[in-house]
């Protein structure tokens, strides 16, 4: 049967969206009962998405539902990344929720369905089905965003998200549209095919502006600093992971593929986000004070490295690309699993200060912390660092010198805040209480992360380079 | 004729999208919405698409529209107050307005008008509803079943954002009531006289 | 007139019926302006209320379930719009179509009971 | 309008002249039927509460609407301080014209339909559905808290009551395979056996098509805010909802436009589930007149027309011994009990379409 052969390719998303039915049910059926039980429902249903998609990774491209979804061995790898990092960032918000009187079975189901979207946005093979994905996605973003609805911070948060996301989302329409209106197509292949006109540059560029959008690439960044400090914390760490290599993936994948041909258009442009991305993100985080602003302006930066991979071209970049993101949203889980564990007696705390003194308060926490830091900063030998090498080697092989020279600087600026972290965590006292200990999801991902970036397994990045080579390569 | 039906109808969208943006009271701005909506309609009739224009109209005006209105009627919202920062944004995003016309402009005159104009709007199909019908549940079968999701996606959504319990409030239960019989309503007493009923506690349970 | 379609003369009496209806509106406003009186005062001016005038603004802030009734019925409207043409497939005898509607309708089905056990559906 | 141009040896200008005289005609004789089903309707009111009802204008006071016509014509125009003055007089007037328009695809006899649309059904679910715009806006202009209430209530009251409506279209819809109004009606010829509210040929499908049918009827009620749905100008809490603050020919418009609706909905019916002009028991070509004379014609429109003026003596008899809905019930009614069952009718019939009557094999 075709029909049987379609739900096997798409085999990751139709566990999530069989998962989140069954959800929906078990949870009109038991309502708050269902509230805890959903969380680890949810992680297994993602832990086993992640697992399909990661056996898709090693095999050939295939296409199912007519054309309209693709599994390249680049996607599955993305998948499998996201799927999994999705359910680690699941896990860890069981506790916060429970405190913050948000522990509601939906939170899991919004995860699952925006994790369906972001799949199929992913295996896309034809533009209607990328907007279906992205608005999967975005419209349970949207809601997650908004979702603790007593905090004025948390619905202006949802609403600043969904205004400037629907702009991102008509702007993609008005792209899709010229492109098929210039080409009479909407499959990838065909599009590639078709000989290049003016209204496809266009429609290539709207495009590209929606996806710049929805990656928080600036100059369409303004919503992440507070979409970022507004939303709660746990749906923070998720948007900040699974979604973000999503996009990223999703913009490289949709550049390289489709456009693949027209590469003189975009590689410009491409590289242009990517170089005031990571200005903006280092000079922006300068100022701040508050944690999850300074690392929305730090994700903005990151973003930037990436796009360079992007902007080096599928044959040096596609790797580089997979490989920095996967470092970063590795090294992200830590860094907002740390947001999540500063919590005083009488509730979260997300000041830069208030992480003064915490080598003498909890000193596990500020060596992981330290770590991550220097991770996320690119200081060898950590594992970002070596992220940051694969993407400044693409570029420069791709000969974008000017890139490379805008990204050391930008590195080096960026320094600024992160030395600002490790300052205040080991020069500076304080005379508050300290933090109340991590909860048990949260310390695991922490120091798990930590593990993962420190130098001790070095081994552990030659694996996964090898890993994506192989892939890449086969795709 | 059919091209002067069109001119008419593209100015009126143009001109009613210009009011929506420009009028004062954000009744009249959907107001001015629901006339654009529907001479959109009327130009998708004209192109032979006559599903989708009934369709725009269901959905839009008759759906989208009322819940807009629904909200700029019953939101207390100072629109003074709202228009106070416009003047500053007018010009950045005036530029990005003329920025975007200037593109479709150049675009405009790069279209290929040969292929507009064999455009059918129901291939292989004798009515536009029926070509639509024809691929959208079998060929199209993921995207038709996506857009299941986001509904569901949009009903979770909607309950998770606006829905209250009211603690205070009375509700019917039309099964009790139906499953409520004399026996436990009402209790015959033999009252003798000059001495009254006294209703005895164990009977309240 | 030669070169329009059909398909879109079909829809003529359809502007016919507008005009004169828009007409016989016009008409009947005007018949009134003209013939009735006019001598406003303020009390007949003033909105009805039980004897005094009202203390502020009529339009307030409203119950938030009269936007959720809105929002599901765009929802359901939707799911309306996507069996309109699916009537042709059942005509046809397309079972494919069928079972694909039907996975669609479960979906929203199952909306539906999330729907009902949140309480969403009840008015208070 | 293909007829009209043959007519006219395609001569555009005359074909149309032809068309606007066609709407013209029919809008008259729609205008003065709903005249006289208003007489009727207080008729009936008056005989179930042993009351004359009107009879001093004309004989049996059969002209009494035209009375009241000139009466509401009289008056003086009160458009209220506080009121949105443009939006207050436009409520009405989109009431009335979008009602009006309604009519444009009914077909009342065979070939005699003014717009033949290939998508009839969808234009009257669009266009009835905006039938809520009069009521918002009328009560929202008028800046005065019985009728803000009222136009509240009656848009989430109509809102709900269409989705039920939208499913019932779609199972009628499949018994005729086509979204025009003249093959729906022609899905029913040959005897009442054929009509839809008795299976539309299927004698099973009764146990589906008759509670569907009577749903609709509701529904019908709800959406057109008759009683005992008629809560949004219920006058014991509301005055008279969100008409309060009309009067003269305003207000003439809104009834005007309630009354086109409401007999728009009895027409809908009779087209959809009662066979439309097709008559009980035989057809008139089985007598051997000619399809398409104009004797047969109007015979079938004298059928057509019975059947609504049947359905108006039921929505005028409701009135009478129905009391009125409160309205959390009316909500239940709508979002609990009609959406399901409705949704389930959808499911059987089109299951029984697509393996009974076309024996397609299950996979």
């Amino acid at each position: 049967m075709d029909i049987l052969n379609d739900i096997s390719v798409a085999g990751p998303e139709v566990l999530l969206v069989a998962v989140g039915l069954i959800g929906v049910l078990i949870g009109s059926l038991l309502k708050d009962a269902f509230n805890g039980l959903s969380r680890l429902l949810g992680a297994l249903a993602l832990a086993g998405a992640a697992f399909l998609a990661a056996g898709q990774s090693t095999g050939d491209a295939v296409s199912a539902f007519n054309g309209l979804y693709k599994i390249t061995p680049f996607i599955a790898f993305a998948k499998t990344i996201a799927f999994g990092v999705a359910a680690v960032a699941l896990l860890m918000a069981g506790e916060y929720l429970h405190r913050e009187n948000m522990n509601k079975f939906e939170y899991t189901l919004l995860i699952l369905f925006g994790c369906v979207g972001m799949g199929v946005m992913l295996s896309a093979n034809n533009l209607m089905t990328l907007y279906l994905g992205i608005e999967t996605l975005s419209l349970s973003s949207y809601v997650l965003a908004a979702f603790n609805r007593d905090s004025r911070r948390s619905a202006e948060a949802g609403l600043k998200y969904f205004v400037l996301g629907a702009l991102a989302s008509g702007l993609l329409l008005f792209g899709c549209s010229l492109v098929y209106g210039f080409t009479g197509f909407t499959g990838y292949e065909d599009i590639a095919a078709s000989e290049q006109s003016l209204g496809l540059t266009f429609g290539l560029v709207l495009i590209l502006m929606a996806m710049c959008f929805k990656a928080s690439a600036a100059p369409f960044h303004v919503w992440t600093p507070d979409v970022y400090e507004g939303a709660p914390t746990p749906v923070v760490t998720f948007f900040a992971t699974a979604p973000k290599l999503a996009t990223v993936a999703l913009l490289a994948n949709t550049m390289f593929t489709v456009f693949g041909v027209y590469e003189q258009s975009w590689i410009i442009i491409v590289g242009a986000v990517s170089a005031i991305s990571m200005l903006v993100g280092a000079f922006g985080g300068l100022a701040q004070n508050n944690i999850k602003r300074l690392l929305a302006y730090s994700s903005i930066a990151n973003v930037g490295y990436a796009l360079m991979g992007v902007a080096a071209g599928e044959v040096n970049g596609a790797s580089a690309v997979l490989t920095y993101m996967t470092i970063y949203v590795l090294t992200s889980l830590g860094l907002f699993g740390v947001v999540l564990a500063m919590r005083r007696r009488d509730g979260q705390v997300e000041s830069l200060s208030d992480l003064n003194g915490l080598s003498t308060s909890r000193p596990g926490l500020a060596v992981a912390l330290t770590v991550l830091v220097f991770s996320v900063a690119g200081i060898p030998p950590m594992a970002g660092f070596f992220g940051k090498l694969l993407v400044f080697e693409a570029a420069i092989q791709s000969e974008l010198y000017w890139l490379v020279a805008v990204g050391v600087l930008a590195s080096v600026v960026s320094l600024g805040y992160y030395l600002k972290i490790i300052w205040a965590i080991w020069a500076k006292t304080t005379e508050e209480e300290s933090l109340q200990p991590a909860d048990s999801m949260v310390a695991v991902s922490i120091y798990g992360t930590t593990l993962l970036a420190f130098p001790v397994l070095v081994i552990w990045i030659g694996t996964i380079v090898t890993l994506i080579n192989t892939t890449t390569a086969a795709g | 004729m059919q091209l002067i039906a069109f001119y008419i109808l593209s100015t009126v969208v143009v001109l009613s999208a210009l009011f929506v943006i420009s009028s004062r009271n954000p009744v009249h701005s959907v107001l001015w919405l629901i006339l654009s909506f529907f001479t959109a309609a009327g130009l998708l009739v004209l192109i032979g698409a006559e599903f989708l224009a009934m369709l725009l109209v269901v959905v839009y005006v008759g759906a989208v529209a009322v819940l807009f209105l629904f909200v700029v009627m019953m939101l207390d919202v100072d629109f003074k107050q709202m228009r106070k920062g416009f003047a500053d944004y007018f010009v950045v995003g005036g530029m990005i307005g003329l920025a975007l016309l200037a593109e479709l402009a150049i675009i405009a005159t790069a279209a290929n008008t040969d292929q507009v104009r064999n455009f059918d709007p129901s291939p292989g199909a004798d009515t536009n509803a029926e070509a639509l019908s024809n691929v959208l549940y079998t060929d199209y079968l993921l995207l038709f079943q996506m857009a299941g999701i986001v509904l569901l996606v949009a009903m979770i959504g909607a309950i998770v954002l606006t829905l209250r319990h009211r603690p205070d409030v009375k509700r019917q239960n039309v099964g009790d009531q139906i499953a409520r019989r004399r026996e436990n309503a009402v209790e015959v007493l033999d009252v003798n006289p000059g001495q009254g009923a006294s209703i005895r506690k164990e009977n309240e349970k | 007139m030669q070169d329009v379609q059909p398909l879109v003369l079909d829809y003529l009496p359809v502007i016919i019926f507008f005009v004169f209806g828009l007409a016989l509106c016009l008409a009947f406003l005007l018949l009134s302006a003209v013939l009735s009186p006019s001598n406003p005062d303020p009390e007949k001016n003033s909105a009805y209320e039980c004897g005094f005038n009202p203390f502020d603004d009529a339009r307030m802030k409203f119950d938030i379930r009269f936007y959720l009734v809105a929002i599901l019925f765009i929802i359901f409207d939707l799911e309306v719009a996507f069996l309109f043409p699916w009537i042709f497939q059942v005509d046809a005898g397309n079972v494919e179509a069928f079972w694909s509607m039907m996975v669609f309708l479960g979906v929203l089905t199952i909306g539906f009971i999330y729907e009902w056990s949140s309480g969403a559906l009840e008015w208070e | 309008m293909e007829l009209f141009l043959q007519w006219t040896n395609g001569n555009p200008w005359l074909a149309v002249l032809l068309a606007v005289a066609q709407v013209l005609a029919f809008l008259v004789v729609l205008l003065l039927s709903i005249a006289m089903l208003l007489w009727m309707d207080r008729k009936v009111l008056a005989a179930s509460m042993l009351r004359k009802g009107p009879n001093v204008v004309g004989p049996f006071g059969l002209l009494q609407s035209f009375a009241d016509f000139g009466k509401f014509v009289l008056k003086e125009i009160i458009i209220p301080a506080g009121a949105n003055k443009t939006v207050f007089i436009l409520a009405p007037i989109i009431s009335t014209v979008t009602a009006l328009m309604a009519w444009a695809v009914i077909p009342v006899a065979p070939g005699w339909v003014n717009a033949d649309l290939n998508v009839g059904i969808l234009y009257l679910f669009a266009v009835s559905s905006l039938g809520v715009y009069g009521i918002i806006m009328a009560g929202w202009a008028s800046n005065s808290k019985y009728p803000f209430l009222g136009g509240l209530r009656s848009a989430a009251q109509m809102v709900s009551y269409e989705v039920s409506i939208g499913f019932i279209l779609v199972t009628v819809l499949m018994l005729a395979g086509s979204m025009n109004l003249t093959d729906v009606v022609n899905a029913q010829s040959g005897g009442f056996w054929n009509w839809n509210i008795f299976g539309g040929g299927d004698l099973i499908l009764i146990f589906v098509m008759l509670p569907m049918f009577v749903m609709f009827f509701v529904s019908a009620l709800a959406e057109t805010n008759r009683a005992p749905f008629d809560l949004p100008e219920a006058e014991s809490e509301l005055v008279a909802g969100y008409q309060v603050e009309y009067s003269s020919s305003p207000f003439l418009l809104i009834y005007l436009a309630e009354q086109i609706a409401i007999v728009l909905m009895c027409a809908l019916m009779t087209i959809l589930f009662l066979g439309g002009w097709h008559l009980p028991f035989f057809s008139l070509e089985d007598l051997g007149l000619k399809s398409g004379s104009l004797i047969s014609s109007i015979i079938y429109f004298g059928s057509f027309a019975i059947k609504v003026v049947f359905f108006f003596f039921l929505f005028a008899i409701v009135r009478a011994i129905v009391p009125r809905y409160r309205y959390d019930q009316l909500m239940r009614l709508g979002w609990k009990i009609f959406l399901p069952t409705s949704l389930v009718a959808v499911i059987a019939v089109s299951a029984y379409v697509v393996f009974v009557k076309n024996g397609s094999a299950i996979a």
